[in-house]
């Protein structure tokens, strides 16, 4: 980076030079080609069969259970849900690339960093169905994951506001001298929000060594992207923050896996943050309040499709011998039966105790709060079948 | 006369002010082409171009920002916050620019055409962050108008108003009635005078009071009070800032008893600025103490959301608590 | 003890905390070497070092952002605001994130160590955006705690209170009294309860409650008023939120009536919620309305920042009309 | 600028390559040097006599004027002042270039544009005594000037916040089909707030004819530019948002006018915003408030001192033989004596009437606003003596 002082090394010119395209033209890393063969100049980075199986098995997963609990949520088992087909490559290959320790501060659509960090089916299904063994207690919609074990901070709607929070998490972390980072998701819409800056700016100045991962996936609901900025992408923002920047195939895990391996080299090294620009498409709808057809073309969904990352990933597996087709099929059919009881059985789990509804405001309820719970006690105690949920432990 | 709901009633509020006056402009997240999350500006990109309705780039004090600067140019912005829950990044554009500009410039400047539209309120398993009724904050902001409709005559007959008047106008839409609430509403242009509260019901025993989504809710009450031969006079407040103190001055007068019901937390919310002012008002006619109604402090729970609204049956208990203080 | 300041008691209550817990970490615009546009972080930076005393890029909605993520990490963050008319870029992340983290989270995560310092308030010729007081935005957000010290005694101690309470505690700071109020300060470390009024002077006519520099305005009116032999009972707030309602109660039930000044305007402040509760709490025993001596609903004006202010004649004036209801 | 469309034209690379300083190193165009002679290959844009007068008089008038105002402040006649010294040659140059219709939202170290546009020293005087002749009727502290006359939008204090309101009146402008574009000023401090963010992008995408002009002088109050940002200035963000941009010597009028000339007439006929960064150095205290020797050197003072724009500009038009040593002693001889009698003067005018307490905050005044002004006009009656600006008129 530049020195920073405002003036200093500042080249002259003596004519007005407007500054349009010309400089930037920032290209996108790509290791696998769409068949899953080795572009000819790449070099892998290392990774075992252990871990390959990994990425692929919990690139599998997440795609049934994104199946499974859209198609829950037609059938009114749940309220809501949001899948993230097609951009598994950009949160599983990144979440391969960092260490327990590392935290993940995500937007919402990273369900697949989520899983490969070891949450389980069952965790899965009592967030999204707000039940007692919810570790957040039920109280945010279907998605809204969080689970401290695994630093994996609690999901929150308003978008971007975790970019500055990242930052500071990252900086505590490297005052505290552990030897991890700060991983932070959000998509292109996000990126909008003032907070992106404010985030971004602050982690360059104050050398915090967080990696912001923009998955830029074309649209934000149904606003596409070229209604969202006028640049080249997010990556060319992290230049202007004086920010390492990559841009990367989001569809190819073996190049995200790459660039996130060496950002959090980086980052932890030198202190600073570092930008990754995953180019990928949100194949599923936004949610399932949403329905894409008003505003893109199937056929534009098609070209994407056949870019697959799970494909790619798999045919690569292949020509090095580590694939094998009946354990994938075995796995993807065990986790099938694994979705669907696990479902059966968290649909019949309780919500909390209504004690719940003040614990959690501060560490402990005021005289307002205890006011307040003892009254409604009282009154669900006066008309229980107005409030099923609850009434019956008081 | 059509049959509407809410949001065919906001659309057509904004079809017949964009076809009244070109200087009308309607943005936000997803509005354009798509029309919306909620559909409410279906169908104007097609009616009236991409320069007139149009997608923003996500960012709320964005939006606010750029209709601040659009309405001092002149233009008559009226911006989309997807959610009112989503409305806080814009809280500055809002508190110290929108509603200060006409103060600040001795009348020289004003973002006096801006009507912000936001959809508000629980009761749709949104938890946290698609559920709050924020109204309060902006209650306390001098310079502003906030306006609630309760049903779709009154949406389109109120935004109409909004649009119009020369005060940046907050227009907030109950969500939960969006498509719940069905209407008979004139395809032809009128409005409904700003400030005005409305006494929806005669009645000599209490006064009860609400806005928005919660007029239901009270009114469902009121029924089963009256069940037990108490009457109740029902007010919609309508209009939060200003507000009609003396419509509802002169019925406290009249039944000697306040309830106000709303959403959001009771601590700081608007029920207190009205229990206030109607208790100096009033203080000689009060034959119980102004009763709240609200959700709980704190955040909105998804798990607990029946528990935590101010629903009929909380509304009908402390009907009966005033009465028989 | 030291005389100091209030200036110098903040100060003395950040180095205090520093010194103990390598953990807290104070940073805002200018903060750094600069010590602050008002000195209140003078030597910080010189004693504890760049890395744990800080400027930040100029922007709150950052500044709150970075100090919510570094709560939630375990350091304990002390930001400032540098003007609280300067807090609303902030608004989000205060109201949507610091206060509802721990709920939202089940109690996984929280920012119970962040403490959020701001200088409000008018009488410094200031206008519209150096004088505001936002505390009635703020108590209507659960999860949040608000402190306004009166002197440099209550500053050091309640300053070092929020520090190491474990909630969010937006800490605000009467600008006015920086310099102006002087006091006697234990050099040594100690903290005072939060959510505690101080009832300051006992009186059998009338309950006079303020906080933060409108205390000095209620003393003087209540002086003024014991000339007419009218007894005044004086209560410090001192927290916003939660606030110390049964203090207040037994007051008003002794003295049957409630007179509240605050600076900010009107309509939905602090004094309204008080009003509200307190109506609810003593309806039996108030002998006149509970009354709002406050700012007007106006931006604040500088040009008439005497006519505006909530004074002690305005205040005496309100506590002979109260008495002689 | 690229398609928008988000993964059109992007090019492959098979190395995880890293960005850094790399793309950026935006030159500045300086068209005389620190002696006034002009650069041997450079082309001087179309500047008359006359022009060249009026900008260089008003750099000298706006130089006084901060003198006289600040030792007005010193001396207790008003409470605030806030000096342009140094930055002249950013807002006249600048203000030059445009066309009376065009609006100018600006920050606050502006004087410079608004003198330019004919705002007269009693108007100045009139608005720091916040008396009741001042157009914004005196309710914001000294240097909030505002005139609708002279299409100068009023300033207010919070940062930043005019940039996307400036994107905002851009639009209406070019909706109302008026050929007249927005400039935009602010500092490279309060470019760091969310809202730059938010204005710069949606000006981008929105295609609003405004020109963004960044005064980069340094210092964000004591905090230097090195602890506000670490890219490549705040040029290198325009063209992470698509936005075309021109890196200027701020201390050169000449190249300010040929930049701002040249970006007007890009928005204009583009219907887009152009960025100008103009480098410079506030060689004013920030404000009347505020010490720079707490923070900076005097050395570092100095060699600013020796790029003075003023000066530079002078020697400049000597060389051309428009310069009239006489003439220019006569012309600061006479703005010192029109500041002191206009002080003098205006000292005495009152302040705005009673009434205007409740006016302005709507249209016309509601029921609540009635009451408390009729409440403290009773009020003011029987204490006249504790408000002695308004108890004589009520
Ligand atoms: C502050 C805020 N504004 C608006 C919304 C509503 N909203 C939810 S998701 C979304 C689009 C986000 O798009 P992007 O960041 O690109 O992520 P993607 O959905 O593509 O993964 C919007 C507008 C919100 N959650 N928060
Ligand atoms: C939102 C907001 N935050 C903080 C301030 C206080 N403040 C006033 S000027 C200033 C520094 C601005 O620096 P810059 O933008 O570089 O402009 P310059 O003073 O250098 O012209 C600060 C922090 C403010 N006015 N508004
Ligand atoms: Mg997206
Ligand atoms: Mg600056």
């Amino acid at each position: 980076m530049k020195d920073r002082n405002h003036l200093s090394n500042v080249g002259l010119t003596n004519q007005v030079e407007v500054i349009s395209n010309g400089l930037l033209d920032i290209p996108m890393v790509q290791l696998l080609q769409a068949d899953g063969s080795l572009h000819g100049d790449a070099t892998l980075p290392d990774m075992s069969e252990e871990l390959a199986k990994k990425i692929l098995h919990t690139m599998q997963y997440i795609r049934i259970l994104d199946e499974r609990m859209v198609a829950a949520q037609r059938q009114g088992r749940i309220s809501f849900y949001l899948a993230c087909t097609g951009e598994e490559a950009s949160t599983i290959g990144s979440a391969a690339a960092l260490e327990p320790q590392d935290m993940i501060m995500s937007q919402y659509r990273e369900q697949g960093a989520l899983a490969f960090r070891g949450f389980t089916t069952e965790q899965f299904m009592n967030q999204m169905f707000s039940n007692e063994k919810e570790l957040n207690k039920g109280r945010q919609m279907p998605i809204h994951y969080g689970v401290k074990d695994l630093n994996f901070m609690t999901i929150s709607s308003p978008l971007g506001t975790q970019i500055p929070q990242a930052s500071g998490y990252a900086y505590g972390q490297k005052m505290a001298g552990v030897p991890a980072v700060t991983i932070c998701y959000f998509g292109e819409g996000a990126a909008s929000e003032g907070d992106f800056h404010a985030g971004m700016n602050m982690a360059a100045v104050l050398n915090c060594p967080v990696i912001f991962l923009c998955r830029n996936n074309g649209y934000a609901i149904s606003t596409p992207s070229e209604e969202q900025f006028a640049g080249d992408g997010i990556a060319s923002r992290g230049i202007g923050y004086g920010i390492k920047t990559i841009r990367v195939d989001g569809n190819d895990v073996m190049a995200v896996y790459a660039a996130t391996a060496k950002a959090r080299q980086i980052a932890l090294t030198e202190h600073c943050p570092v930008l990754i620009e995953a180019m990928t498409y949100r194949l599923a709808a936004h949610s399932t309040s949403d329905d894409p057809t008003g505003y893109r073309s199937k056929d534009e969904e098609e070209r994407w499709r056949a870019k697959d990352p799970v494909q790619r990933f798999a045919a690569w597996m292949q020509s090095k011998g580590w694939y094998n087709e009946e354990e994938s099929k075995a796995h993807i059919e065990q986790t099938r039966q694994e979705v669907l009881s696990q479902l059966k059985q968290v649909e019949k789990v309780p919500v909390c105790h209504i004690n719940e509804i003040i614990n959690d405001v501060y560490d402990t309820p005021p005289w307002h709060l205890k006011e307040q719970l003892a009254e409604l006690k009282a009154h669900i105690a006066k008309y229980p079948e107005a409030y099923p949920k609850t009434a019956g432990r008081l | 006369m059509a049959k509407m709901n809410m949001l065919q009633a906001v659309n057509s509020a904004l079809i017949t002010a964009m076809t009244e006056n070109e200087k009308v402009m309607v943005f936000g997240e997803d509005v354009g082409h798509f029309g919306g999350v909620f559909r409410a500006t279906s169908n104007l990109q097609e009616k009236f171009g991409k320069a007139r309705c149009f997608n923003t780039p996500l960012t709320e004090q964005g939006i606010i920002g750029f209709a601040n600067g659009l309405a001092a140019q002149g233009s008559t912005p009226v911006a989309e916050i997807q959610f009112a829950d989503y409305i806080f990044p814009a809280f500055d554009q809002i508190v110290n620019e929108t509603a200060k500009w006409r103060y600040r410039s001795g009348g020289q400047f004003s973002c006096g055409s801006l009507t912000i539209r936001t959809p508000y309120g629980g009761g749709i398993s949104g938890g946290l962050y698609h559920s709050q009724s924020p109204e309060a904050f902006f209650a306390h902001v001098p310079g502003l108008k906030i306006v609630v409709p309760r049903n779709p005559y009154q949406a389109k007959g109120l935004l109409l108003a909004a649009i119009r008047d020369d005060n940046p106008v907050l227009f907030m839409e109950p969500k939960r009635l969006y498509r719940a609430s069905v209407g008979d509403v004139p395809e032809h242009d009128y409005t409904l005078a700003l400030g005005k509260a409305e006494v929806v019901q005669a009645g000599s025993d209490i006064t009860l009071l609400a806005w928005g989504a919660q007029m239901e809710v009270i009114e469902k009450a009121a029924a089963m009070a009256s069940q037990d031969g108490i009457s109740c006079e029902i007010i919609d407040l309508c209009s939060i800032l200003p507000w009609d103190r003396d419509t509802v001055a002169a019925s406290v007068k009249k039944t000697g008893r306040l309830l106000i019901n709303h959403e959001a937390p009771r601590t700081a919310g608007f029920a207190s600025e009205i229990a206030a002012s109607i208790q100096e008002a009033c203080f000689l006619h009060l034959e119980s103490p102004i009763t709240r109604v609200c959700g709980l402090d704190t955040p909105y729970p998804l798990a607990h959301e029946k528990e935590y609204m101010p629903d009929h049956l909380k509304t009908y208990e402390a009907i009966k608590r005033c009465v028989h203080f």
